[in-house]
């Protein structure tokens, strides 16, 4: 029975096991051997850049650091750009948690990959970082009105009254701009209705590749600028000057989608092979 | 115990809850908002309080399985899941900060997120493998998912964005337009139906909670 | 190289990763002990969270003086007579609580925020899209033709096709499943590229410590 | 001044909210009077595949499989109905397995607090059979918090004990995507949906046969026999007509501009 089996069908019915196998050699080559491929930044990315770029000397920054220790692939690549960019500029930096791995990878990554005191930053004059606190819509709603509704103290316990960059900063009117970091799709309405719509704060936000769907109706009206996945983060490293892991990604994704892109080619050769009978005698 | 206490009265609980929840949403009535406030503190302590239910029942499965296969390796199979058990406990209650020490996050990060973050990985294996299985353009309902498939993945890698620039527009069309038409409507589709189980719910008709096993 | 506490956390963390990844070549033991070890760590990552949520929220403020929260806390034991037949039927009332508050919250939320802010959107976009010009509006004519094709899709009570072939209805509902296609193709790719993306960082995190553990 | 009771922009939900208490009221009574019945509904062809897959698993001698998501115990969450109905699949495929003698594996999510009430749903739908005595708690199995241990315990599952038919019908996440895949390649046959619209595709890609969306719903009041639950597919479809109506409306008001539209939608 096996040895009727034309091309078309055996086309069609490969193993997976090679196609994984593939997927693994294609996606190890270009980590091992980077090769530099080209990256094209989009509109979100420009947009999301500039309204860092443009703020004013001293103006406060918060960022909602929504990121998950799990997703630290997808997200990592558009985070540090994002700090780097930041401290960079003398601007005060506000970050809070959302999300419980985001204190986490705070711990682990700010002070490692990004070192604010390599860019002249002092902990309390030029950034703060304010914790863990589950806040979902209301919370942001909460943070909007009254930071110190929420947070009385940093993560490390001092008070907020103690830190002298947190001497003017109470609520949403006297943040210049939001940087929201999330990884549950729906969530973007959350710094939409909560602070876009009351105080017309601008906001550029930070997401998984799947979420970017969601995210983009908003891009430009109500938000300034956007990134979906680790490939609009490398092009934040790309466009704006700040090298990252980001660009060792963007050629692995490059490389490591060719043998899907076969095997789909493969797929439908077999479909139409075995529809019209491609090679078959006739009876 | 009578009918009422063992199925009339959750019952009437449910439905009460509920309404007042439903009603906090409406009126913004301040008693009502307190209400609120208490029931949703309540509910996440019900809910943590049950949480050893778990270890229950992950125990008698790991039991059953060793009684059937009675080998060293399946002793080590059923061994394997208590020792990481204990590892995370003892972490979580011997260092002070319990699951925010650096003991705990060890544990934390090296297994739980490192795995979480590998069966996201594992994810790109499966979707491919479905798609080579399903991709195929055999009718238009299996070209307009191949369409919005195939065309946004190339949109969002690199090297097609550089070479073929016209597949970055007509990728975000397919994604803002068609996605947004059909998915809006899939949405409100779903969302109709769990209002009906949720007012039926409140009616207290709902056929899932009078099953008592 | 020099071993730490940080790098055997390395060589734990590169263990399980190719443990998971065998998975896909098929059953074997080392896929099998990191299986069953993380189910391990899974159920006492949810015990440990939530013992602290119930001193946080519970055991603490008893102890201040707020001794409501016994209901609470009571209600959440009476759960675990689910593991004695004759008492099951208690561990209902903790339930029925749980499912009414959480319907009142899916009531609450789903009214505006799934279905006439949808509808809204849908509207308000219409509005808008004159002043961007043609290829707006008919973009969003569109959105609004697939929004209504769909939802027609999805009616039950009504027959789609006669003797005679297909109804308006049904119709509507085969464009609207063209929308619905296209919809599920986008929302599949939008995963497909991320997790490449965690593959990836995965692949990296191995290559990473092979380097270290060669160059060491 | 109702306007000035209610909170704001709540008067349109109130009215959409409205309109389906009404619908509940009017089609609970036919469902009463015996005038609803399953066979006025279009067919859905994946309640049939259910039994077959049953009718599989028994061939083949391998165990049936169900899964409600590695987080799909949600019962005070947005969520909560589709909990409910995939607590009333698993009531229906344990009382399918326990009459035809199939081996039944419970995959539950991590949320503890659903576990009485799968519990419950396995032993009734045994009970219904007469079998009580064929009920083992071995079969219900947890593997804690997050869809890394469940997916993987799922596919070891499939692997020792074999797999004949995998129904998973519930609230899933990025669990899905392994779950179904690893199922189809070990052999099973997949029947399953979910009503999150952003993982279907999962369900329309790697399953045999699908419940689309909404579809779940409407097929697990298929399944429950109950006539009230019957009676919610025609009350989901009033709904959908005052949404079309709305739009309607809507576009109507757009004509007549903004002032319109927000005094429509912005109650």
């Amino acid at each position: 029975m096996s040895n009727n089996k034309t091309i078309w069908h055996k086309l069609g019915n490969i193993d997976y096991r090679w196609l994984y196998a593939l997927s693994l050699i294609c996606t190890i080559i270009p980590i091992l051997y980077p090769l530099g491929l080209p990256v094209q930044v989009s509109g979100g990315t420009i947009g999301y850049f500039d309204a860092i770029d443009k703020l004013p000397a001293g103006s406060v920054v918060a960022v909602s650091f929504g990121a998950s220790a799990q997703l630290l692939d997808e997200q990592e690549a558009q985070f540090l750009a994002t700090w780097k960019l930041l401290f960079q500029r003398d601007l005060k930096v506000l970050f809070y948690n959302p999300l419980q791995d985001g204190t986490l990878m705070l711990q682990t990554e700010l002070g490692k990959q990004v070192i604010p005191a390599s860019y002249g930053k002092v902990y309390g004059e030029d950034y703060v970082v304010l914790g863990y606190a589950p806040l979902g819509e209301a919370g942001e709603a909460s943070m909007g009105i009254n930071i110190r509704g929420v947070y009385t103290t940093d993560w490390k316990g001092t008070p907020l009254n103690d830190l002298p960059m947190m001497k003017d900063i109470n609520s949403a009117k006297d943040i210049d701009l939001l940087i929201f970091v999330y990884t549950s799709c729906t969530d973007v309405e959350f710094p939409i209705r909560q602070w876009v719509t009351p105080y017309k704060t601008p906001t550029i936000i930070a997401t998984l590749g799947c979420c970017g769907p969601m995210a983009a109706p908003y891009y430009p009206t109500q938000i300034q600028g956007f990134l979906s996945g680790s490939g609009m983060g490398t092009e934040l490293e790309v466009y704006g000057r700040v090298p990252g892991p980001g660009a060792a990604m963007s050629d692995a994704k490059n490389i490591g989608v060719l043998p899907f892109l076969f095997f789909f080619i493969f797929g439908n050769l077999s479909y139409i092979g075995n529809r019209y009978k491609w090679g078959v005698k006739k009876q | 115990m009578s009918y009422f206490f063992k199925k009339q009265l959750p019952i009437i609980l449910a439905s009460l809850a509920g309404v007042l929840m439903v009603a906090a949403y409406f009126l913004p009535w301040q008693p009502l908002q307190d209400i609120k406030g208490l029931m949703t503190n309540w509910i996440v302590v019900i809910s943590a309080a049950t949480v050893a239910m778990g270890f229950v029942y992950m125990t008698t499965a790991q039991i059953k399985m060793y009684q059937k296969n009675k080998t060293t390796l399946q002793l080590i199979y059923t061994i394997t899941p208590y020792v990481f058990f204990t590892g995370f406990a003892l972490s979580a209650v011997f260092y002070p900060g319990g699951s925010q020490s650096p003991e705990y996050q060890w544990w934390f990060s090296n297994i739980y997120s490192n795995v979480g973050a590998t069966i996201y990985a594992i994810m790109y294996f499966t979707l491919a493998s479905s798609a080579y299985r399903t991709f195929r353009v055999s009718s238009i309902e299996a070209t307009a998912l191949i369409a919005g498939g195939m065309i946004y993945t190339l949109r969002q890698i690199p090297l097609f964005q550089v070479y073929t620039p016209w597949i970055v527009p007509l990728g975000e069309w397919f994604l803002l337009v068609p996605n947004t038409g059909g998915g809006r409507g899939a949405v409100i589709a779903a969302a109709l139906a769990a209002l009906v189980v949720g007012i039926r719910t409140l009616w207290g008709k709902e056929a899932t909670l009078e099953v008592q096993g | 190289m020099i071993w730490t506490i940080a790098t055997l956390g390395t060589l734990v963390a590169s263990f399980f990763i190719l443990s998971v990844l065998s998975m896909l070549w098929k059953d074997n033991p080392v896929f099998r002990i990191g299986q069953q070890a993380v189910i391990g760590a899974a159920t006492a990552h949810y015990i440990v969270l939530n013992f602290e949520s119930v001193y946080k929220n519970a055991l603490k403020p008893m102890m201040g003086g707020n001794l409501l929260l016994i209901i609470p806390l009571f209600l959440g034991l009476l759960m675990y007579t689910r593991l004695k037949k004759e008492a099951s039927w208690l561990a209902r009332y903790p339930t029925a609580v749980l499912v009414g508050v959480g319907t009142g919250v899916m009531i609450a939320g789903t009214l505006r925020g799934q279905i006439i802010d949808q509808l809204k959107a849908t509207i308000v976009d219409i509005l808008n899209a004159p002043a961007s010009g043609g290829l707006t509006v008919f973009n969003t004519v569109l959105i609004l033709i697939g929004t209504i094709t769909a939802v027609t899709f999805f009616t039950y009570t009504q027959k789609h096709a006669t003797e005679k072939g297909l109804t308006l209805l049904g119709w509507s509902a085969k464009i609207g499943r063209i929308f619905l296609m296209i919809s599920l193709g986008a929302n599949w790719s939008g995963e497909l590229v991320w997790y490449l993306t965690q593959l990836i960082g995965r692949l990296t995190y191995l290559i990473n410590f092979a380097k270290l553990l060669i160059g060491g | 001044m109702l306007l000035g009771i209610l909170a704001d922009g709540t008067l349109q939900p109130l009215i959409l909210l409205a309109v389906l208490v009404a619908a509940t009221y009017n089609y609970n009574r036919k469902a009463f009077a015996g005038e609803i019945k399953a066979d006025q509904l279009r067919e859905i062809p994946a309640i049939a595949a259910i039994t077959e897959g049953v009718g599989k698993s028994v061939e083949e001698g391998k165990p049936v499989h169900y899964a409600m998501g590695a987080s799909g115990g949600q019962l005070y969450t947005q969520l909560v109905s589709m909990t409910l109905v995939s607590l009333a699949f698993l009531n229906y495929i344990s009382k399918l397995c326990a009459k035809f003698e199939a081996k039944l594996i419970v995959h539950m999510p991590y949320q503890a607090e659903s576990i009485p009430l799968i519990e419950a749903m396995v032993r009734d739908g045994y009970k219904s059979e007469g079998k009580e005595g064929d009920f083992q708690q071995s079969c219900l199995r947890y593997y804690g918090q997050g869809a890394l241990s469940w997916t993987q315990a799922v596919t070891a599952s499939y692997d020792q004990e074999g797999v004949g038919l995998n129904l998973s019908i519930g609230i899933f996440y990025s669990d899905c995507p392994i779950s179904l895949e690893m199922a189809k390649i070990k052999g099973g046959m997949n029947v399953g949906g979910t009503g999150r619209w952003i993982m279907v595709y999962c369900f329309a890609m790697m399953c045999d046969y699908v419940f689309l969306g909404q579809e779940i719903y409407v097929a697990g009041a298929i399944v429950s026999g109950n006539p009230l639950m019957l009676a919610g597919v025609w009350i989901e479809d009033a709904g959908k007509f005052y949404s079309l109506l709305l739009l309607g409306l809507g576009l109507l008001a757009a004509l007549l501009g903004v002032g319109a539209v927000t005094a429509l939608f912005g109650l």
